[in-house]
């Protein structure tokens, strides 16, 4: 143990020997068992293969990585936000209610963003003040967005605003391929995360507290910040991904999402983060979406299954992934 | 007994303390943790917290750092009254501090534990190259040899401890807080500490230093504050006092067991006796070489070594905690693998581990149920034990290891350090096993309850019971051993029976073995 | 008295020409047995006149139903029909698919989009069924106050709140109620279309009020829930207390045959035939009227006993 | 100190003081909104008022909360409930419906058996996803949660099945000594679990394994056998659950049965005061607690909260009772001078346990 450091590798030496750190594993293996079910999903529907339908993932699920983002924060300190289905549901009807008032589209956005994100920052001064389990909080919050829903109108409102539909329909084309800008919000929001969470200390923060909440807090660090402003991030994703969905359907409807917060919990967890907290990237949780998107995908290209095979197909699906992706991970000791 | 600070005359009472803490009350609940008690801190002195386990030594200190808030009493920092009411505020004060348990995050690199907080920055994103050389250079200084970009949780707890260190000495700090710093450390650590505190004091640095090694104490404490019972005994300053006037301080009696300590454990010729366990070729992948082993009945096997030599690593594989990849197990005649801790005790094998916080407390739950978890899941869920056998067990031994609170029903998480070892200690004494593995089992023990356990250890293999016995502390394994086994770099290197082994002897086994080897790879 | 038809339906269609048909079919879900019912009579027909079908169940979420829209795009289906979610937010798959040139059809619900971004509407009026509901009422408000004091008391089991079905039919029945000033709903809350909702809400309403007439269900399992509470209050559902209801299904059907509800308005789900119909007539580029309405009738206990025994759901 | 006021003391601590106050509140509210509200007479032989009611119709969220609750203290979750009693409603169903005599006592019997031996496999199952391949217990039985729905569906083809047996139908409506037998079935299951986990040592092994897994493990308990062992119970309770939502309508909607009724359950054992951290469970809490949502279910059209409003108004409540239960916030809104009570400082430590557990293993 006496020795001292070794000395420094030659840099061929480096790359010969490189392996991906344990802690990228499951990233990878994600990422390979996704490129192997798009493959086997190619070979098998035509038409599937098309480069077009993996950017049509991206489009259509723009809104799940956005709440997957914000999902993944909150994960990572070991919380878990149950409210951000509903909390789209609301800002589609927000968005709908004031344009239908006449409000301008960009106080309108600017609205929708600040009502998730003051959502966001009761539930986490709840959760962290008040002791109030984040299941229990975030559940009250799915049910108090809801309720405003209802509030605010029960029928659906559909927007109209020429700003609301050209943003929704723009589309910037790669060639033959077109790709939505709601799309490129999703990854822009993906790659702002990815940042915060590696290279800033309140991303630090973030898995010091989902490593030990107790030891974060000993080691002086802003946990109380921290908590509270992953339920902000969260609202704020959940408040963003509610534009997105708005953008997508362009209307209101209380009946929006109902549930969405389980897709987004089960991509970030598909994504390889742990639910107890402190590890896991928001990459993942983009291709935990990716995933849950191939499936759907898989599955409306077959079109020969009835309702209840469609769910069955689903959840054999998902077990397979987690069940293979668990093992690739598993290996690693 | 309570004698006001100002009473005990000393030349510096006309320095000014940095910290001056009076009449400091802490209850928890029924518990008076913090009675009355003062203390003041000089800068460039090494202060010492004494007390037995449980005298609330930590909660002192937690009380400072504002872990805890107190309730009644007055703290001046620098002449001015202040009362922290978070860690990060007291550490932004100048305070830095190790707290008794490592309090880090697993799951992180020790890089980032070091500087979670105060990473360096270039345009607002942390720039993680210099955050890992900045790591490595206080590693380096501190003589740890770890690479920085490691994660946390891949290191034994004597590593994470001085990386709970390194982060605390890293900062400008006015008061460094050091509870129980070196009760995994061995000695070549603790010199390294101590250099570094020597330096951090001659800069003007306040350091309160706990330990229950009294040697350490009086190498490095230059004035001391006894608690006992939350009470304030005394302070004192370390020349002035002698050993044993400390020990009475802090005990409030004499020990007699003390004496009883310096008469050696009974050697027994047990290599006559009937071999309970024969390794042969135990080994594992990047963990432990193959080492051969066998246990006796009635004797106590020493493991020694340096940190990180293998010997944790040993017990587990002995007791299944971790599956071995080579080597056959023999237990009297029946060859078995274990594969996993249920089969060990099965075959009465007990084992403690030395990471108590992670592998050992069960915090929720109360100190009854922690003592009696073993035995129980050994008995199946059907059979739980009757009440009066709980009561009894758990009453014998709460009093045969003087736990306090002496309240079967207190949650465990609320016992001090050492007291939740006792505790964990009984869990396995309980099971009545015929090997007993002992690993740190006096880690954070204070010096009277050391002695008995130690006392213990000697009985029980007097009784025919095998105990491998692993300590940090190599006096204590050589006090206590019948036959000594020494490991380096996750190997064996000597087996031989204790006829009085020295320290010196142990250590230059090991480096000798290292001068062997001093050419080839690694 | 509906069906005010009769936009043209714009211009012809890329068409399959190979003979058969392919049809993509996005479904709802599968949330009642009404709907299955209707998935059933769409893929039985498809199967029987040689469709090659496409279905996807979006189970209640129009994002679903969106992607699967998309995907019969990108798969060059020839004609996609869809029953919406919800009313709104089709207008941009709509667009693409006619982009695509695939005509669209509607089923039983309706979307509040330009009409000329589908071909036409196949379906019932939520809100027709709701007065044809009320209407009854009104013209048997002398049989329906069964305490004799001279107001009818009506309590409402809704559908699920904010779904089309529920709103629209609680409107058309309070337009028809307001005619007779003694009709008057007196409680009314969710039961989500299921029997067990309806059941937990109707016996709340009986323990809080002994005055009620009749229930008004917005579907028949609500009603079939509100008969078993109705029941264990220890009253006599269809004299006691009279039972409207809608749908038709063929646990309604019997109840109402044993004057246990007393009267049902018809949502028929069997639209297979009628779609098949259009799709073909669509692709060959005929006219077809702008809103197709389901053929429909409603029934008291008498009619139900003749034709229960031919009922097919 | 007095006698007496050590007592008070103790009930002020006793940790279900709080939900029962909640459950009183709420109580009173309905009281007050409609006096009649407690009131019960005795009709058919039986007892029936409002109360009644709501004791019958908790029993679902009861069985499904008693399960849950031994799934939290593992430090688990089990989001299959709804879907596990949609399977069991659907089998039972469907059986009764097939069988040669429909009304018969032994058809129920057979079927009930046959639904729940069903459950206890699937509840099995998700237990070997979690406790022997180790996937997160949100995500393994979310599995069966997508899937579980699709089974129920296919067992009753998507059809709404009726069933005609009094037998069965008893299980939800039928009366024993003037109560509801459904609440008795789920008070008996009570009783039962209470017996297994606190007069065994089981109770203690699931706290310790939900506590702290690798010092469990180090201790020799089966953590193994214990999570699996539990799933199958929160399986079968699930099932018990299911039948009894069946049996209330004589009838099985595999779509809509016991939707959401994971959310309830969870909802009714956080408020009897077991945490989802896992560890310490209150089985008399998850009674309250149970006891809550259906007061709250009823309360509702009681007091005659319109349709568009019931989401505002449970989450007014829910945020209520955990404010009410949360002794950080009762300490802030307590008028008092003492600065914060020492447990704010480091929080009751959910060690990093798994954590290492997943180096070492
Ligand atoms: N959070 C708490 N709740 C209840 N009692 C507590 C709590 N923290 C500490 N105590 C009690 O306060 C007393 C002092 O504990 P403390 O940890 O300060 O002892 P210590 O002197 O550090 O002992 P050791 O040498 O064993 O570490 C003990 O009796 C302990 O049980
Ligand atoms: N889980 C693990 N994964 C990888 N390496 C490990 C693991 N546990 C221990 N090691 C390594 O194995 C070697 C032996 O460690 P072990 O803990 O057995 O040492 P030890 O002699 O008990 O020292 P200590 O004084 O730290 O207890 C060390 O180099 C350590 O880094
Ligand atoms: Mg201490
Ligand atoms: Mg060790």
């Amino acid at each position: 143990m006496s020795t001292a450091t070794v000395s420094p590798a030659s840099t061929w030496d480096r790359v010969r020997t490189f392996t991906p750190p344990g802690r990228y594993l499951p990233l990878i293996a994600t990422l390979a068992l996704f490129i192997g079910l798009f493959g086997v999903g190619g070979m098998r529907y035509d038409g599937l293969s098309d480069p077009q339908v993996l950017i049509s993932l991206l489009i259509d699920n723009a809104f799940l990585i956005v709440l997957g983002v914000g999902m993944t924060f909150v994960i990572l300190t070991g919380g878990i936000d149950l409210s951000v289905g509903s909390v789209v549901a609301l800002s589609t009807m927000i968005a709908a209610k004031t344009l239908q008032m006449g409000w301008s589209p960009y106080l309108s956005i600017a609205a929708v963003l600040l009502t998730g994100t003051v959502l966001g920052l009761l539930m986490g001064l709840l959760i962290h003040y008040f002791d109030i389990q984040p299941f229990i909080a975030t559940l009250a919050g799915l049910f108090l967005a809801r309720g405003l829903t209802y509030l605010i109108s029960v029928e659906s409102i559909s927007i109209n605003d020429p700003t609301f539909t050209s943003l929704a329909f723009k589309t910037v084309y790669l060639g033959d391929y077109y790709v939505r800008w709601t799309a490129i919000i999703a990854l822009a929001t993906v790659a702002v995360a990815a940042f915060v969470l590696a290279r800033t200390r309140f991303g630090r923060t973030v898995y010091a507290i989902g490593g030990n909440e107790s030891s974060a807090m000993l080691m002086g660090l802003r946990v109380a910040f921290t908590k509270v402003g992953v339920y902000v991030i969260s609202g704020f994703c959940a408040a963003l991904a509610g534009l997105l969905f708005a953008l997508y359907i362009l209307s209101g409807n209380s009946l929006h999402a109902i549930g969405m917060e389980l897709d987004a919990i089960a991509a970030v967890v598909i994504g390889g983060t742990l639910l107890t907290g402190g590890r896991g990237y928001v990459v993942g949780s983009l291709l935990g979406v990716l995933v849950l998107g191939i499936i759907k995908t898989l599955i409306s290209f077959d079109g020969t299954l009835s309702s209840y095979w469609i769910r069955i197909i689903t959840g054999v699906l998902l077990l397979a992934f987690v069940v293979v992706q668990r093992f690739a991970t598993r290996r690693r000791s | 007994m309570q004698t006001p600070p100002d009473v005990v005359a000393t030349p510096e009472a006309a320095r000014e303390p940095v910290i001056e803490m009076r009449d400091i009350s802490i209850t928890f609940g029924a518990v008076r943790a913090l009675d009355g008690v003062s203390v003041r801190l000089f800068p460039g002195e090494v202060h010492a917290l004494m007390g037995e386990n449980g005298a609330g030594k930590s909660t002192l200190i937690k009380a400072l750092t504002g872990v805890y808030s107190i309730d009644s009493g007055v703290i001046t920092i620098s002449g001015e009254r202040h009362e922290f009411h978070s860690p990060a505020a007291s550490q932004e004060a100048g305070i830095s501090t190790v707290y008794q348990e490592v309090n880090l995050v697993p799951n992180l690199t020790v890089a980032e534990n070091m500087l979670l907080g105060r990473e360096p920055r270039r345009l607002g994103a942390i720039n993680v190259r210099e955050m890992n050389r900045r790591a490595r250079r206080t590693l380096l200084h501190l003589g740890i040899d770890v690479d920085p970009r490691s994660v946390l949780d891949e290191h034994p707890i004597a590593v994470q401890q001085l990386v709970a260190i390194a982060r605390a000495v890293d900062v400008e700090a006015k008061v460094l807080i050091l509870d129980e710093p070196t009760s995994s450390l061995d000695a070549d650590e603790v010199e390294k500490l101590f250099t570094v505190m020597r330096r951090l004091r001659d800069e003007g640095v306040a350091i309160v230093f706990v330990s229950h090694f009294l040697d350490q104490i009086y190498e490095i404490a230059d004035r001391m504050t006894i608690l006992r019972n939350g009470r304030l005994v005394e302070e004192r300053l370390v020349s002035e006092t002698s050993q044993l006037e400390l020990v009475r301080l802090m005990i409030g009696r004499e020990l007699e067991v003390l004496d009883r300590l310096d008469r050696a454990a009974p050697q027994t010729d047990a290599e006559e006796g009937t071999p309970l366990l024969t390794a042969v070729g135990l080994g594992r992948k990047n963990t432990l070489e193959a080492t051969d082993l066998t246990l006796y009945e009635g004797e106590v096997v020493g493991i020694a070594g340096l940190l990180g030599s293998g010997r944790t690593e040993l017990a587990r594989l002995l007791f299944g905690a971790d599956t071995a990849d080579t080597g056959e197990l023999t237990f009297r005649s029946e060859r078995r693998k274990l594969r996993s801790p249920r089969h060990a005790i099965d075959r009465k094998i007990a084992f403690s581990s030395e990471d108590r916080k992670a592998e050992g407390v069960v915090g929720d739950l109360t100190v009854a149920d922690n003592m009696l978890l073993a035995l129980q899941a050994s008995r199946g869920w059907l059979r739980p034990i009757p009440q009066a056998t709980r009561t009894q067990l758990v009453d014998d031994y709460i009093q045969a290891l003087d736990i306090r609170p002496a309240d079967p029903q207190a949650l465990m998480r609320n016992l001090s350090g050492g007291n939740q070892q006792k505790v964990l200690l009984a869990r396995w004494l309980i099971t009545q096993p015929e090997i007993l593995i002992l690993d740190e089992p006096t880690r954070g023990i204070d010096i009277g309850a050391k002695a008995q356990i130690q006392a213990k250890v000697a009985e029980l293999a007097a009784q025919g019971m095998s105990v491998v016995f692993i300590s940090a502390e190599l006096e204590e394994v050589l006090r206590l051993s019948d036959r000594l086994v020494v490991m380096r770099d996750r190997r064996k290197i000597d087996e031989r029976v204790n006829d009085d082994v020295s320290v010196r002897d142990v250590l230059e086994t090991i480096a000798g073995e290292a001068r062997a080897e001093e050419a080839p790879h690694d | 008295s509906c069906g005010d038809s009769d936009a043209s339906s714009g211009t012809d269609n890329g068409g399959s020409g190979d003979g058969a048909i392919t049809m993509g079919f996005a479904q709802v879900g599968a949330e009642s047995g009404w709907r299955t019912a209707n998935t059933k009579s769409i893929q039985d027909t498809a199967k029987a006149e040689g469709v090659d079908l496409k279905f996807t169940d979006a189970q209640g979420k129009q994002e679903n139903q969106i992607q699967a829209i998309r995907s019969y795009i990108q798969q060059k289906v020839d004609v996609i029909a869809f029953s919406p979610v919800v009313e709104t937010g089709f207008d941009a798959v709509l667009q693409e698919a006619k982009a695509a040139n695939i005509p669209v059809i509607l089923t039983d619900r309706a979307v509040d989009a330009d009409p000329s971004l589908y071909k036409t509407f196949l379906g019932s009026d939520f809100v027709v069924e709701g007065e044809k509901a009320g209407q009854w009422l009104v013209d048997n408000a002398a049989d329906a106050d069964a305490n004799g004091d001279g107001t009818i008391n009506v309590v409402q089991l809704e559908g699920t709140t904010g779904a089309a079905p529920a709103i629209d039919r609680a409107e058309g029945f309070a337009d028809k109620i307001a005619a007779d000033d003694s009709i008057e709903v007196t409680a009314s809350q969710t039961g989500d279309f299921t029997r067990d909702g309806g059941k937990q809400v109707m016996e709340s309403f009986l323990q809080s009020d002994d005055s009620i007439d009749v229930v008004f269900a917005h579907n028949d399992d609500m009603g079939l829930g509100a008969i078993e509470a109705i029941e264990a209050a220890g009253l006599e559902p269809g004299k006691d207390v009279k039972i409207i209801t809608i749908d038709a299904v063929k646990d309604g059907m019997t109840a109402l045959s044993e004057g246990k509800i007393n009267y049902i308005v018809e949502c028929n789900p069997l639209l297979g035939p009628q779609l098949m119909d259009l799709a073909q007539k669509v692709l060959d580029g005929e006219e077809v009227p702008a809103r197709v309405l389901t053929e429909e009738s409603a029934f008291t206990p008498e009619q139900a006993a003749e034709v229960l025994a031919d009922r097919q759901y | 100190m007095t006698e007496t006021t050590t007592r008070v003391q103790r009930v002020l601590r006793h940790p279900l003081l709080w939900p029962v106050l909640a459950l009183v509140v709420l109580v009173l509210v309905n009281v007050v909104a409609r006096p009649s509200f407690l009131d019960v007479r005795m009709q058919d032989g039986h007892l029936y008022g409002n109360v009644i009611d709501i004791l019958r119709n908790s029993a679902p969220v009861m069985l499904v909360a008693l399960g849950m609750t031994l799934v939290i203290a593992t430090r688990g979750i089990d989001l299959s409930v709804g879907a596990i009693a949609a399977i069991a409603g659907a089998v039972a169903c469907t059986r009764i419906v097939g069988a040669g005599d429909e009304a018969a006592l032994t058809t129920a019997v057979m079927a009930v058996t046959y639904a729940l031996v069903v459950c206890i496999v699937l509840g099995a199952w998700n237990g070997l996803l979690v406790s022997v391949l180790g996937i997160q217990p949100i995500i393994a039985t979310l599995i069966l949660m997508v899937a579980g729905r699709g089974i129920s569906m296919a067992v009753t083809d998507g059809q709404i099945t009726t069933v005609n047996n009094p037998f069965f139908s008893d299980l939800a409506s039928g009366f024993v000594l003037t109560l509801p037998l459904a609440f008795l079935i789920a008070l008996a299951v009570l009783a039962f679990t209470a017996v297994l986990t606190r007069r065994t040592a089981l109770g203690m092994l699931i706290e310790a394994v939900g506590i702290n897994p690798e010092a469990s493990r180090l201790a020799g308990v089966r953590a193994r056998t214990i999570i699996w062992t539990v799933y199958a119970f929160s399986g079968l309770c699930a099932g018990m659950a299911g039948l009894v939502i069946a049996a209330n309508t004589n009838s099985v909607n595999a779509n809509s049965l016991g939707l959401w009724i994971e959310l309830d359950a969870i909802l009714a054992v956080v408020i009897g005061g077991t945490s989802l951290a896992g560890g310490r469970f209150s089985l008399a809490g998850t009674f309250v607690g149970a006891i809550f949502i259906a007061t709250l279910a009823r309360t509702i059209p009681n007091i005659g909260i319109p349709s568009e409003i019931n989401y505002l108004f449970k989450a007014i409540v829910v945020i209520a009772v955990c404010l009410l239960q949360s002794p950080r916030a009762r300490a802030v809104f307590r008028v008092r001078r003492t600065p914060r009570p020492p447990a704010a400082g480091p929080a009751p430590t959910a060690e990093p346990a798994p954590a290492t557990a997943g180096v070492r293993a």
